[in-house]
């Protein structure tokens, strides 16, 4: 399988992304990590909840990367996994990797990948603040693509 | 011919409901358009309104049109502005 | 120190890079790395020799480090850290992350040193071929930026 | 008054000396161009003269312009076009 998602409930393991993205063809491979900030938009943040839609997400996920399979190529791998539960400072949210022969593809995959999860995947984050106070956070809205 | 529609809630609407869902009574070819006015109906909170304004309808599988037929014995999600990552 | 810089002639390590660039205000980090492929022009490859200048090489790692730290923050962390010797089909010839507050940046400087790598570093590989032969690539010539 | 400088091999150059580096005698303030003529006279197969023309040279701090004095007492290396990653 040239497509890893996931949801997961547990920490995320940047290792085994960067195993399944490789292969003896493979001189490429770009990795984006997402962590939690301790500050967001002015506000001491100490920790965030993240709510997911797990079956929608994962549809979403398969969708996306093979957009970018046929985008940039057929040859690519490609590993997308994001994090449910609460998360404190400095935890990953998010691995996703891709790898390519040449370095190019790796890279714009990765980025298609990141942007196209943070609009369309069902996810959503409430912030904890230091003050104690929570918010849900203001996301994209999403449309049918039927 | 009525039949009842479960809505499961994620993200901000779940504090509108302990039970992270919210059932509506809808005609049996109702479109999501019809969904989303039993919905509204349901809802006490004028924040939770405006956030229905800004959400989708989906099933496991897609997102859902406006005039798209709610599809029966599919799972039905209301989903809000998203924001992973 | 924000920046970490080194030629090694042992394993590269993915974590040690990712461990670096991180930081409480780091909501994102990009990782690239560079492999040995199997296939180069037509030609299968067995191993892949690196030599280089390490003395220099560090120099030019730390100047690219510096002018991406210029261009897309203060706060960033760098890492780039190039192998030498022989290396088998799959090995990693390079580790190259950034870690930073938003994701733009990160992506965009850990292009940066990527290509400003290939480009300026004083490093050179001799492919190994299955048939028993083997060459020096052909490469980028240098010029002084003085 | 001339100067014995010794120039470090990389890549494709190593080849053409066992020691990894060639010698040459330099006028006392001879510049990088002169250096490069005396380089030349030293190698007796055409592909290498053929790389040194699209070769630097270089100090362990940095690349040296044709026009720079080739300085005293540092390491010189020549370096052929590079392929990293």
């Amino acid at each position: 399988m040239t497509i890893h998602v996931a949801t997961k409930d547990e920490v995320l393991s940047t290792e085994a992304a960067l195993a399944h993205c490789s292969a003896p063809g493979h001189g490429a491979a770009d990795l984006f990590i997402g962590r939690v900030r301790d500050l967001n938009q002015g506000r001491q943040v100490r920790a965030v909840s993240y709510d997911l839609h797990p079956v929608l997400c994962n549809n979403v996920f398969r969708e996306i990367c093979k957009e970018a399979r046929q985008e940039w190529g057929e040859s690519l791998h490609f590993w997308l996994e994001h994090r449910q539960g609460r998360l404190a400072v400095g935890e990953a949210s998010v691995v996703i990797a891709v790898s390519s022969p040449h370095r190019d593809e790796s890279f714009r995959a990765c980025r298609y990948l990141v942007e196209q999860m943070k609009h369309r995947a069902p996810i959503w984050k409430q912030e904890h603040y230091v003050d104690g106070d929570s918010e849900w956070v203001k996301g994209h809205a999403l449309c049918s693509h039927g | 011919m009525s039949r009842e529609v479960e809505i499961k809630l994620f993200g901000a609407f779940r504090q509108y409901s302990p039970e992270a869902a919210i059932a509506v009574s809808l005609p049996e070819s109702a479109d999501v358009a019809t969904l989303r006015r039993a919905f509204a109906d349901k809802l006490e909170d004028d924040n939770a309104r405006a956030l229905l304004q800004s959400s989708a309808f989906a099933t496991d599988e897609a997102v859902l049109g406006e005039g798209d037929t709610v599809p029966a014995g599919a799972r039905i999600s209301i989903l809000p502005p998203v924001c992973g990552g």
